[in-house]
């Protein structure tokens, strides 16, 4: 018994982390304590961590699966809120009076990320995926006074509904067929059976659908742009990164670690979606004047990125997963020298002539987005590079050029943000001052991208561990 | 010195990196420390030609160790016979034009740091070993690029940069899939252009032409080659002077130095087969880049597209296919870019000074500026070809080639010489000769203007009269080359 | 002592680029370096022909290129050939220097003119010096550059500036068919050194294609037939320039270089043939117009080609001697003829004959020295033109057909005409001049003389008094053949009725009924320079309008037309995203019944 | 006994009247009812194939407790949602709230 609680520990300590905030916030305590209580609990988390060596074992009979892969994507979505903690801390927002209740969000969903990444069950996938999604409606809908706030979370809340009530009744039938949500009883009697019988095809496709929206690809992309438009931008900032890497663990756990699956059809289909979502992420971000709406289009063409890599075989995996650690740090930083540049105006002419107004604040921006473009120096281009190489490798010459075609579209836009900042005249000439908190998370999500461009060997050998 | 080829390269970046610390008020102070800076590099690569050793065509100074094991990138550098001659190139116009940048007035210091990370970039690019390596720095050099254009340029720079950063964007990415591609089909597995060098000369033709397209449309969109030239007449208009300078001076000969260190090696087969196509595109290169500069008005855009048909005359060189067309187009690079780079320092003495770039408001310059007269005339009768200095040497050594494997289209190429020096007679007349119009009575060039077209008066001389000083370091780099063939 | 050649170029290479780094300074000190350094070329020249005689032989200098594998040096050739031309050419180079000394006196830019004429004189004893095809075409080339800068020396004037600009070119088209046939023979496996042109590698067809094209670059230098035009508007430099340059010197280089690859045309008689029938075409032609024309320096031009065809005539009817000894001849008078017509010119200020006359009683020594010019020219008897001039008529009658000796007869009886008519215009006569007119200064006319003697003396090196000097110093291939009295009476005949024919238009104006048409061609100078506007120069214009139009709105309009589409698509997939949320839930559902659909397709192979 | 098909059918159809109320209803009240419809239909599932299959064990009962608790939760959520953008934009219709567009 002692064994289970061992195992989720973290996620328990985190839970009374969130707990803890909830009250001091009620008891008045200002933002950046209940910041700091925050980042507090998430280090404990972090240390309470099971060892790395006794991965193999499972707990509470088969619910959770402690492999190396779940261990590493809980240390990833840890990394991830501190990022987010450290962008809300730093962010102005118009009234803190309810921060407490937005950090106990903010943890609660965090627990929910790791729970679901190492569950072995459908059943606690669901359930875990499900306390995610009505924490995020929340999170999204968080300032009450704001109609676009609310908007978003609304919208959410529709859009997300609709899609973990597709996921269930996929469950339900794969429960129906095969008489066990145990992931690994399912894979090892899919190899049996066959892959081809149509009703699994159709608990397939709802089970995939379910996790797609969650990863924003293409055909379920469309609530991405308007709630992330809608939502305050830390909680932007995080659901472009945690969920979404979530999305892409849940489905290299249901699909692609199941290896009946991908002998099947199953990988080309993954790679037509891959290219839809890239060109639609780019061709919709290319005409964008609003500075968010761009960043979201543009997180939906990274997925297709990532999703380019997962449908390329066991060299893709290891690629995918580089490109999302790395997408973690890009993106977070991109979001957030954005709103820590202009937190209130959000279209592109508030950020004219940011070059002369703050200097450093635009030159991190310049920095990210042009990671995010994949200029060579930057850790994006070997990300990018490592992609189209295990494209070419599994001879998918069409999927390698459309994502170097794509990078020529997305060149555009991440440049035409740089140009405004540095070649048009400001409006004002005042001088834009950035939180301390604010450049230490610009500084570390810099230094990350700077560092795993020049020297990503340590990255690599992890991954290569975890995919061996 | 073990580490020089690293120093040479990332000595601009400490430059970047020590201006960033001065204070932007100090502009003298910046713009001594930059000068300073590219002062070091052109010593150290002055050092690098020095212990260079001319018999051994190999690489020299070779650096490499290993970068991204798992997917076998190497950090390898590498100076041999026909690379050295385009650093020093680089290094002489970066600091010819870093002093040249007096005329920037706005924004002194980020110029300068982005000039620093300019430097490196093409250093970088003619150092680089290792396929992965070389397109890093092929598209370090991109940003900047985008910026010097789209910050200090002209009217229209927007357009112009955005331009010049898109086309040839477009085209290194597609490079990218050529290196991912070759690393796969390589037997050995390796992104190294030597290990490559041997193994992919095995492979069947079409394969190697599929691959030498990738490679060749990049390298076609920087050279530039005819239908991806429009580019660049834009790009010089709207970059500052010493912009351009580096512009025709070194970023033209980056993609010819591809096509000699990475078609010329890995395809041979393809190179053989498609060289009259080659051969052919120079012409074209040659005689429409003379028409179409004929035909125009502003000063800056004939010389742009005279380096399009200059760099006809590379082209031609590489078509030839044997030692004599390596040669001169070898040397036609490095002859096109001291004679181009002293074209369009003395077009940004007169546009300093009359601000308007269209001939037809100069007339008469030789009485009222006579020494500009004097530089202007010989650099013209430089690019035109005339024998004695640094350009008929390369050209007529790149017709020599050319005429031993394909003679009409050396006999194209010769006749379209005629409309070149018809080009560059007849803008001397409009420019220097006839009555000085009314407005002109502007002071003849600086001292300080002078000493920075001096050495390159000097050079085009020397390489004139003796070519066996820039020819004896490349000659056996060449003969290994065309035994790869 | 014969190693000491290749000073002669480099002396005044060096008083070029003294003159031009410190010209201003120097002012009139410019004109002594200059004249200094040529008079020391000239005895240097003496000296290497006393070498010479005294057994001297070419020598090496450095190794310079290696082109397909075959090393080029650069080396200096003496034999008779060059001592004869250096020898011309520094004589003649240093009178003229002396003589511009006052004709440039008063000029803004005079050091200038003296550091270009340095240069002039470095590249044409340069050119002449080179023991090899490919140094003579880098000095062939520097030469014409020359002519191109001293042409347009007064660029203020546009004509000179245009006509500086058309020398070049059209000198150039002719060096391009030299430079093609360089690259002939080297891509046969040549070495280009004069020594060994004779036994040309190669397939016979291939290396008869280069002897033209080499012959073509000669026409382009010497002003011959289809090349010709630059020759006439070359006239608006200075008259010092036309006289070094387009009298003496340069244009003598065509024949030069025929003369010296002589051994290689002698192969290919075809070569040979066509350079007997553009000299007899540009002779004859230039004749004629030079009969019509009243313009002083524009007669003498076209009198050079005239006389240039005759000797490529000579030549190419295995004339050697015949034409080298004319080309040192007519360098001379030549020369003279020019001067004087400088110090007419400088003195009435117009050049229009037929506003002069009556200058032999004010300009006493300018008159007399342009006569002596003028006999040279005609061919009488005591002065140097006749014995040339025999010398070709021999040739021409030995191994010419009748067609050239006819051309022969009617250009020396055109000669003779047109130098009298300018003479009696000119000298004798009612003064048509308003102003009255004085002699030239002691520094213009102190060369005249000297050149007149040399015309009057040169002739007999060749007479039969000296037994031959010249035919043995020349070592001529052909046999030495006497004076053939027959022949020299024939020449003396012709040249006497053509000054008696001039002598009967221009005293008696007595009205010959000669062909109008011809005449009227003749003015006009057989349309050949409108045919080249229109045939070269305005297309070329067109051409080039052309592809910058299509240039920027076709390729330019095309890629910008790319960034355009992508943007189009970039907002219709942007119109997508409406905001209504049903929208998004029909997208969704359509997705997944889509992926459905998809898959199952895929699975029972239905696409 | 009734078949295991007729369960499944019913559930099938359940979840196909949630689906449709969702795509095609204007009020967003009535969308949540749909939302519920849908989950229930995977319930009667859920219990139906446990019934059917390994007695033994209830994971499917014990999965469907879990679905109608998680279900309550997420309609809470869902009109608090309803409730704030009603509180602002005084309409509960969807077609009103697009003014997060293009």
């Amino acid at each position: 018994m002692t064994h289970d609680i061992l195992f989720i520990l973290p996620e328990v300590v985190l839970a009374a982390g969130a707990l803890f905030i909830l009250v001091c916030g009620v008891f008045g305590c200002r933002r950046w304590l209940l910041g700091f209580l925050a980042l507090a609990s998430l280090t404990l988390a972090f240390f309470v961590l099971p060892g790395g060596s006794n991965t193999a074992s499972s707990a509470f009979s088969g619910m959770l699966m402690g492999d190396a892969f779940g261990f590493a994507m809980r240390i990833f979505f840890l990394v991830a809120t501190v990022l987010a903690v450290l962008l809300s801390m730093g962010y102005r927002w118009q009234d803190d009076d309810d921060a407490g209740e937005y950090f106990f969000f903010l943890l609660v969903a965090t627990a929910c990320m790791m729970l679901a990444v190492s569950s072995g069950n459908l059943m606690m996938l669901y359930l875990s995926v499900e306390m995610l999604s009505i924490v995020s409606y929340v999170l999204a809908g968080f300032l009450k006074r704001d109609i676009y706030s609310t908007e978003a979370g609304l919208k959410y809340f529709l859009f997300g509904a609709l899609s973990t009530g597709l996921m269930l009744y996929g469950i339900t039938l794969v429960y129906g067929l095969f008489g066990t949500l145990n992931l690994a009883d399912i894979n090892a009697r899919l190899a049996l059976s066959g892959v081809y019988a149509p009703t699994l095809i159709l608990a397939a496709v709802l089970v995939f659908a379910g996790l797609a929206f969650k990863a924003s690809i293409v055909p379920f992309h469309m609530w991405v742009a308007d709630v992330y438009d809608g939502a305050p931008w830390p909680v932007a900032a995080f659901f472009s990164v945690a969920p979404k890497a979530l999305g892409f663990a849940l489905l290299v756990r249901v699909f692609f670690g199941s290896s009946a699956l991908m002998h099947s059809g199953w990988p080309g289909i993954t790679a037509v979606l891959a290219i839809l979502t890239m060109t639609i992420g780019n061709l919709s971000a290319f005409h964008q004047d609003n500075v968010k709406r761009l960043l979201a289009f543009s997180s939906v063409g990274q997925a297709g990125y990532i999703l380019a890599g997962l449908a390329t075989g066991l060299l893709g995996l290891q690629a995918a997963f580089f490109y999302m650690i790395i997408y973690v740090f890009m993106n977070m930083g991109a979001f957030a020298s954005a709103a820590l540049l202009s937190p209130n105006r959000m279209d592109l002419a508030a950020y004219k002539g940011m070059g002369q107004r703050a200097p450093w604040g635009a030159m991190f921006f310049t920095m990210f987005l042009l990671s995010l473009a994949g200029l060579p120096p930057l850790a994006g281009f070997l990300a990018k590079f490592l992609v189209i190489r295990a494209a070419v490798e599994g001879h998918y010459f069409w999927l390698a050029a459309a994502v170097v075609l794509n990078s020529v579209i997305a060149f555009f836009y991440y440049l035409k943000v740089i140009k405004i900042m540095y070649m048009d005249k400001p409006a004002s000439v005042k001088e834009v001052a950035i939180s301390r908190d604010g450049y230490l998370l610009l500084a570390i999500s810099c230094a990350a991208v700077i560092g795993f461009g020049l020297w990503p060997k340590p990255l690599l050998d992890i991954l290569a561990v975890i995919f061996a | 010195m073990p580490h020089i080829l690293s120093t040479i390269i990332f000595l601009p970046l400490l430059g970047a990196l020590v201006l960033a610390v001065i204070p932007a008020r100090r502009e003298a102070l910046i713009r001594f420390t930059a000068a300073a800076f590219n002062a070091a590099v052109l010593g150290c690569v002055g050092a690098l030609c020095v212990l260079f050793n001319h018999q051994n065509g190999g690489m020299q100074f070779a650096e490499d160790h290993s970068w991204i094991g798992q997917v076998g990138i190497r950090y390898s550098l590498g100076v041999d016979g026909v690379s050295l001659a385009l650093v020093f190139l680089t290094a002489l116009l970066g600091f010819l034009a870093c002093l040249a940048s007096d005329r920037i007035r706005t924004k002194v210091k980020g110029y300068f740091i982005v000039f620093q990370i300019l430097m490196t970039g093409m250093l970088g690019t003619f150092l680089a070993l290792d396929l992965v390596l070389f397109y890093m720095f092929w598209e370090t050099v991109l940003i900047p690029m985008f910026f010097l254009i789209g910050i200090w340029g002209g009217p229209r720079r927007e357009y112009a940069a955005w331009k010049f950063f898109f086309y040839t964007l477009a085209g290194s990415l597609i490079m990218l899939l050529g290196i991912v591609a070759v690393y796969f089909w390589a037997e050995p597995h390796s992104f190294s252009m030597i290990t490559l060098a041997r193994s992919t000369a095995s492979l069947s033709p079409v394969v190697q032409g599929a691959l030498f397209g990738a490679f060749f449309l990049a390298f076609a969109i920087k050279i530039p080659v005819f239908p991806f030239h429009t580019w660049l007449p834009d790009a010089h208009v709207e970059a500052p002077t010493p912009v351009s300078v580096i512009l025709a001076g070194v970023l033209l000969k980056m993609g010819t130095y591809g096509l000699l260190r990475i078609c010329v090696p890995l395809f041979p087969a393809a190179m053989t087969m498609l060289a009259l196509p080659l051969g052919i595109l120079g012409v074209i290169n040659l005689v429409y880049g003379a028409c179409v500069a004929f035909a125009q008005t502003d000063i800056k855009k004939m010389i742009a597209y005279s380096s399009v048909s200059h760099m006809g005359f590379v082209l031609l060189g590489v078509a030839a296919m044997n030692s004599t067309g390596f040669n001169g187009s070898l040397l036609e690079m490095f002859n096109h870019g001291i004679i181009t780079g002293a074209m369009f320092l003395l077009v940004g003495v007169v546009y300093e000074r009359a601000h308007t770039r269209e001939i037809g408001a100069f007339g008469g310059l030789a009485s009222v500026m006579p020494r500009y007269a004097f530089f202007l005339t010989f650099m013209a009768l430089a690019s035109l070809g005339l024998p004695g200095l640094s350009g008929f040497v390369g050209e007529f050594l790149s017709l020599a080639g050319v005429f031993v494997a394909f003679p009409s289209v050396a006999i194209a190429g010769a006749v379209g010489l005629i409309a070149l020096v018809v080009l560059f007679l007849v803008m001397i007349k409009k420019m220097l000769w006839g009555s000085p119009g009314k407005g002109v009575s502007w002071p003849d060039m600086g001292l300080k203007e002078v000493c920075i077209i001096l050495p390159l008066v000097v050079i085009t001389l020397a390489v004139g009269f003796y070519p066996d000083s820039v020819l004896q370091y490349q000659k056996h780099t060449i003969d290994i080359l065309v035994k790869l063939l | 002592m014969v190693k000491l050649a290749h000073w002669i170029s480099v002396l005044p290479f060096m008083a070029f680029w003294l003159n031009i780094m410190f010209g201003r300074k120097l002012g009139k000190l410019s004109a002594f370096i200059s004249v200094g350094t040529s008079v020391m070329a000239a005895l240097l020249a003496v000296l290497v022909c006393m070498g010479f005689m005294a057994g001297g032989s070419s020598y090496a200098l450095t190794g310079w290129l290696t082109v397909n594998g075959q090393p080029i040096t650069l080396g200096i050739i003496i034999d008779s050939l060059t001592v004869m031309m250096l020898l011309v050419v520094t004589i003649v180079g240093t009178l003229i220097q002396i003589y511009s000394i006052g004709y440039m006196s008063g000029d803004p830019r005079y050091s200038r003119f003296f550091a270009y004429i340095s240069l002039f004189m470095a590249s044409m004893l340069g050119l002449l010096l080179a023991d090899n095809l490919l140094l003579l075409y880098i000095f062939w080339e520097g030469v014409g550059l020359c002519s191109c800068l001293l042409v347009a020396f007064w660029y203020e004037k546009p004509a000179a500036a245009a006509a500086g600009v058309k020398a070049f070119v059209t000198t150039r088209v002719g060096d391009t068919g030299l430079l093609l046939g360089i690259l002939i023979l080297l891509s046969l496996g040549n070495t280009l050194h004069f020594a060994d042109m004779a036994s040309v590698k190669g397939p016979e067809s291939l290396v008869a294609l280069a002897a033209v094209l080499i012959f073509l670059g000669a026409m382009g230098k010497s002003a011959q037939f289809p090349l010709h035009t630059w020759l006439p508007d070359a006239m608006e430099g200075p008259t010092a320039v036309s006289a070094l340059i387009h009298a003496a010197t340069m244009v003598a280089a065509g024949v030069y270089l025929v003369a010296r690859l002589y051994g290689f045309f002698l192969a290919h008689p075809l070569a040979l043939q066509m350079v007997a029938c553009v000299g007899m075409i540009s002779a004859l032609m230039a004749a004629s117009i030079a009969c019509v024309t009243n313009d002083i320096k524009r007669i003498l031009a076209y009198s050079t080609i005239s006389q240039l065809g005759l000797m490529m005539l000579a030549l190419g009817t295995g004339g050697y001697t015949g034409g080298t000894f004319h080309l040192m001849t007519h360098a001379f008078f030549k020369a003279l003829l020019f001067l004087g017509a400088g110090s007419v010119i400088h003195a009435a200020h117009t050049q229009d004959i037929r506003a002069m006359g009556g200058l032999f009683t004010k300009m006493k020594m300018t008159s007399v020295t342009f006569i002596i010019g003028a006999l040279a020219l005609a061919g009488i008897m005591p002065f140097s033109g006749f014995w040339s001039k025999d010398e070709i008529f021999c040739a021409v009658w030995h191994h010419g057909n009748m067609w050239f000796f006819a051309a022969l007869i009617a250009t020396s009886f055109m000669t003779a005409f047109y130098m009298a008519r300018l003479v009696l215009l000119a000298f004798f006569g009612a003064s048509r001049l308003e102003k009255d007119v004085h002699e030239s200064p002691l520094v213009m006319t102190g060369p005249l003389v000297v050149l007149a003697a040399f015309s009057a003396g040169l002739g007999l090196l060749g007479s039969p008094w000296c037994h031959g000097a010249f035919q043995h110093f020349i070592q001529a291939k052909d046999e030495a053949i006497g004076l053939n009295v027959p022949m020299a009476i024939c020449s003396t005949m012709v040249s006497l009725s053509g000054i008696m024919g001039a002598y009967m238009i221009v005293v008696r104006n007595v009205k010959f009924p000669t062909w109008t048409w011809l005449k009227k061609m003749a003015v006009n100078k057989y349309y050949v320079d409108e045919l080249y506007e229109v045939v070269f120069v305005r297309p070329f214009q067109r051409i080039c309008v052309v592809s910058a139009v299509f240039d920027g709105a076709c390729i330019d309009r095309a890629v910008n037309d790319v960034g355009r589409v992508v943007g189009a698509c970039g907002q219709a997939v942007r119109r997508i995203q409406t905001g209504m949320i049903d929208r998004y839930l029909l997208v969704q559902a359509g997705g997944v019944l889509m992926l459905l659909v998809f898959i199952l397709g895929k699975v029972c192979r239905i696409f | 006994m009734i078949p295991l098909g007729h369960y499944v059918l019913l559930s099938a159809f359940l979840f196909c009247v949630g689906l449709f109320g969702v795509l095609t209803q204007r009020n967003a009240i009535r969308f949540l009812i749909s939302i519920e419809i849908m989950l229930n239909g995977a319930n009667i599932n859920l219990v139906a194939f446990n019934r059917y299959f390994g007695a033994s064990d209830a994971t499917g009962q014990v999965f469907a407790l879990f679905v109608i608790g998680v279900a309550a939760a997420a309609s809470v959520v869902g009109l608090v949602l309803v409730i704030a953008v009603y509180r602002l934009r005084k309409s509960v219709f969807i077609d009103d709230f697009n003014l997060l567009k293009w």
